[in-house]
């Protein structure tokens, strides 16, 4: 842990780490204290936490947390010089592909990973749009580490009052508004809102998901998720990115 | 150089089943994983005569010092598995043991009958933690029914056969008795504890899929070390030991207590090399410090 | 005002036997204990016929989330119970349930005899986790021996039996089912998992004096939540739960599996007034939350 | 946890108390993190652990501790403003009683009770000898608790070279040797040698003992040791100050 301070209610911390791969955006790596990881509510955690990169600066890794249990509260507590227990990158990030407009959704903890994946798209000359919706303006303090974003709150207290799909979906409505490929992480019901517009409009989307895991490099088989054509993928290798036509739901956890 | 049924292993420690992926592994870790790979032996996960999807989720619940899984043994069957997986795992710089189960004595035995004759498999570990179709008890709580399959199965191979037994039985030593008299190998134990989590919130629904699923992880290292301890005791066949092992220490005290390898599960999970990591303490353990021998 | 076989109580939270003294905690915390004790109703430690000095110390082991014990059941046999605690006990401003054990028959019989008649004990616990002499097996582990000592002891007293199932079983229900059969009022589980411990340095002599011990506290309570589902699922008798709660959300989570009061034992020993925290967590929750039922 | 100050390489924590009993000398308390307990070595610790009261000043009680293991090592890295459990007073401690001049033996982590008690001696005007042995000079520095010390160490480095129970016998060999009541805290090997000692010479002897404990408070039956006489005493209630007397040895955990 070589750094670890505040951005609104949320903690951005970062980790040296200077020998491993470029990681790609929408890839993650699980996390955990090196030292007295347990001994928090109900003895946990006990297994390492996945996060989303943020960004990679020179040899520091930057993940974006919010503190919401007993690992993320110890990440969160963690100062710089503590052991920390870095395995990644993992998984299967965004696949930008062509050079359709990109859409970028997110909301809450979501940002991460878009935030990487601008930086891709702006380095490749790609015009992105970037909605972003959080609970208040105190946590909208995570979209400054976007580039041009549109803000929505829950409460009104800054942005636009309301959901991001709604602003989701009027881009949509708008000119160009079926020319785009959305990328979008958030929480399950957004994200799940945000496969039905999709789907619906028959648009090309990338959803980056969330589900409970215990290893993040395929061994456990814990992490999986419903294709809309039967059977289950695993979320750490097949995705956290899916597209969203796959999918059957985005499950509730 | 422990020798188990004949193989001569680089060091004591292989991977419990299910528990390592060497295939997705290769994948997120590269090829370097071959090349310094964390145990001497690879154990597959439990392949079953047809695929199976396994279980819905919620497959996971972080226990204090465990982990609570209902992942269900989805895997491709026993053709996709000689087919896709069984080419890959050949690979592997060590030799291979393929987990199967059956719930009954055909399946068992068709399982057992095409994967003894492939010599990539070194050996065959079944996975006796399953309802018995006869008894409604799991296969493995149940002596006389596990030696009744054992010994319809034990003459369709020669390639040796390790039977894992289930610690949800009121007498694990007697079962691993009896395994032992039908001609299995070895015995490895522990599987995982039943147990059962709650959804946050929801009275009385289950969190995980399945209702129910198993204990791991450092929570039932005691209960391993005790029935290891009973089963080594009781046969003369080579004991696999797992159950909740983080360390060398963990993993000598499991061989104290009788075990000829000990196998790495949950551990894992937070350190993927930590096979790796426990046969270096184990061996730093045997050259630093000459341990007291008395029993 | 939880019912429980016929006794009105204050609040669902008990304490497990042999994981508080009263007579003691009074000598330790003095008279405002009994002003505030912590349980509904208090269970005393196993009383054998015979008094038992216990097992050879070391006595415990501290596991990861628990611990593992062989206290070996130190009591003064029923008559120094009966002549030196019945009547501290009796002062107590909450119900006596006295926990018994016998390796037979006429052992248990002569206990619950006893015991029947004294109008202090409000319910009689029998403790089946001990080696049947016939079998071997726990007395609790085999269903048709639990069921025969259980017809022979029923008839004796009026008082409630409330039979504490071992977990070290391979189908707690099927037990659980054998005892309401044989006329137990209620069931309590679970009992300690058998573990076993190393001594650190010297090569497989166990810690305990005992060689094995019990495990609980929260690494057991999954493994606590199935087999509580479990029983209560299947017999209609109430169920005393048990097994690692440490917090009001855990005993709700029994209470939700079917339990009708909840044993709370090894917090206890962190914190002495745990059982009073836990049953104001338990009623905060009730009020605070409402719950969605849905099984 | 009020205060956390080094002394020599044990640690002198504090802990408010206002509403407490007052405690006796000898008797001890059981402490544990009000967070993250756990998490540590081997998932542990999970008990409270076991500590002898090394003064009452004021509010605050202070006990000396030195880090062997993951109960201690998370109890010396706690911060003042840290929640701390404190259960006690607890057990039996020591009975002072008559007018024969007393003298103290201990030995590191031992040497807290034998603070306790020579307060109260001076206090009553007891005349008191205190004889304390460590591993070193550095280790030594927790004898500054005690009024006149004389000190033995394991290394020479400061004091005798050599056993504290060689200054004990060279004190019971002197004048009015057997005029004496010893009162001890130390190593159970130490403690063992003091026993046998003042067996052999007839002289009233109180031990205090350590042995693993899950509870402090009569409940678990864990901490027995056994009497001369047969049969087991919970050390916990009955102890941990035992008359050397009625002890069949002190055992060695
Ligand atoms: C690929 C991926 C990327 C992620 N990226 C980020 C990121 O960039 N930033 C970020 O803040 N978060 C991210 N997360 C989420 C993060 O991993 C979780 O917030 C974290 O694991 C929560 O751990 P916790 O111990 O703090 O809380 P927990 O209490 O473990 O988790 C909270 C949720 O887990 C469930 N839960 C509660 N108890 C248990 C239990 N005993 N066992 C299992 N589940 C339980 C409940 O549904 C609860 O709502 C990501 C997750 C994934 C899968
Ligand atoms: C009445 C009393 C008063 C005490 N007063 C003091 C005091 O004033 N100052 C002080 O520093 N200490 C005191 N102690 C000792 C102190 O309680 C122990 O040092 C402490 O409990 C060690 O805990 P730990 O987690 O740091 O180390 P642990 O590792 O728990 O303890 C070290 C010892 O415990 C044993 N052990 C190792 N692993 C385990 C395990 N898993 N389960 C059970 N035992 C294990 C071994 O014998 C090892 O040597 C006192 C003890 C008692 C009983
Ligand atoms: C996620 C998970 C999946 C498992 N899958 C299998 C399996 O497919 N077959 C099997 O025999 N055991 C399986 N096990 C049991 C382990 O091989 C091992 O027996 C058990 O986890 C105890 O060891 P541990 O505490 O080191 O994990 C699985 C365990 C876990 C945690
Ligand atoms: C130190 C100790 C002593 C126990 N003694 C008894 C006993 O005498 N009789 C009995 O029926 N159960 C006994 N138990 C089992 C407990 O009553 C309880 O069933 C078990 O500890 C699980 O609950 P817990 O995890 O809340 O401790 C004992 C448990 C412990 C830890
Ligand atoms: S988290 Fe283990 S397989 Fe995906
Ligand atoms: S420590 Fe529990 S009885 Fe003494």
């Amino acid at each position: 842990m070589t750094a670890n301070e505040p951005l609104g209610p949320y903690r951005v911390i970062a980790a040296a780490d200077p020998a491993g791969p470029v990681p790609a955006a929408g890839q993650f790596f699980m996390l955990s204290a090196g030292e007295r990881w347990g001994g928090g509510e109900g003895g946990r955690p006990f297994l390492p936490r996945a996060f989303s990169m943020l960004r990679r600066e020179g040899d520091e890794l930057r993940f974006m947390l919010e503190d919401v249990g007993p690992g993320t509260n110890r990440l969160a507590t963690l100062e710089p010089g503590d052991g920390l227990l870095v395995v990644g990158p993992l998984g299967a990030g965004f696949t930008p592909g062509d050079t359709r407009r990109a859409l970028l959704v997110g909301g809450g903890v979501g940002v991460p990973p878009l935030c990487c994946l601008q930086d891709e798209l702006l380095a490749h000359r790609v015009e992105t749009t970037a909605l972003v919706g959080f609970r208040s303006a105190t946590h909208a303090a995570a979209a400054t580490l976007l580039r041009d974003p549109r803000v929505a709150t829950d409460d009104g207290s800054i942005g636009h009052h309301g959901l991001v799909t709604e602003l989701l979906e009027r881009e949509l409505d708008g000119a160009g508004g079926s020319e785009r490929t959305v990328f979008a992480c958030g929480p399950p019901a957004m994200l799940e809102a945000v496969r039905r517009l999709c789907v619906e409009r028959a648009l090309p989307a990338q959803l980056a998901l969330e589900s409970g895991m215990a290893c993040g490099f395929g061994a456990c088989f814990g992490c999986v998720v419903s294709l809309r054509a039967g059977g289950y993928v695993r979320l750490c290798v097949d995705g956290p990115v899916l597209d969203a036509h796959v999918l059957a739901e985005v499950p509730a956890h | 150089m422990p020798d188990f049924c004949g193989l001569e292993l680089a060091h004591p420690i292989v991977n419990g089943s299910g528990t390592f992926d060497a295939i997705a592994a290769r994948r997120a870790f590269g090829d370097e994983l071959d090349a310094a790979f964390p145990f001497s032996a690879f154990v597959s996960k439990t392949i079953t005569l047809a695929p199976r999807e396994g279980n819905p989720p919620p497959r996971l619940w972080e226990a204090a010092g465990g982990l609570l899984n209902s992942i269900g043994l989805p895997n491709k069957g026993l053709e996709g598995y000689l087919a896709e997986d069984l080419p890959e795992l050949a690979r592997l710089p060590v030799p291979l043991i393929t987990n199967v189960m059956g719930s009954t004595v055909e399946e068992v035995a068709a399982l057992v009958e095409a994967l003894g004759e492939r010599e990539e498999v070194a050996a065959i570990e079944l996975n006796v933690s399953c309802p018995n179709v006869r008894t409604g008890l799991d296969l493995g709580a149940d002596a006389a029914e596990l030696g009744r399959v054992l010994r319809a199965v034990r003459p369709l191979t020669a390639t040796p056969l390790i039977v894992k037994l289930t610690p949800n039985t009121a007498d694990v030593a007697s079962v691993a008795a009896a395994a032992e008299e039908a001609g299995a190998d070895a015995v490895s134990l522990i599987n995982t504890l039943r147990g059962m989590a709650m959804q946050p919130g929801r009275a009385g629904r289950p969190w995980l899929g399945a209702r129910t699923g198993g204990l791991s992880g450092p929570a039932v290292r005691h209960v391993a070390l005790a029935q290891v301890a009973a089963v080594a005791s009781r046969v003369a066949v080579p004991v696999v030991g797992m159950g909740g092992v983080t360390s060398g220490r963990d993993a000598l005290e499991l061989l104290h207590a009788g075990a000829t390898l000990v196998a790495v599960g949950t551990e894992s999970f937070r350190d993927p090399a930590a096979g790796r990591r426990i046969s270096g303490e184990l061996s730093e353990l045997a050259a630093n410090r000459p341990f007291v021998s008395e029993v």
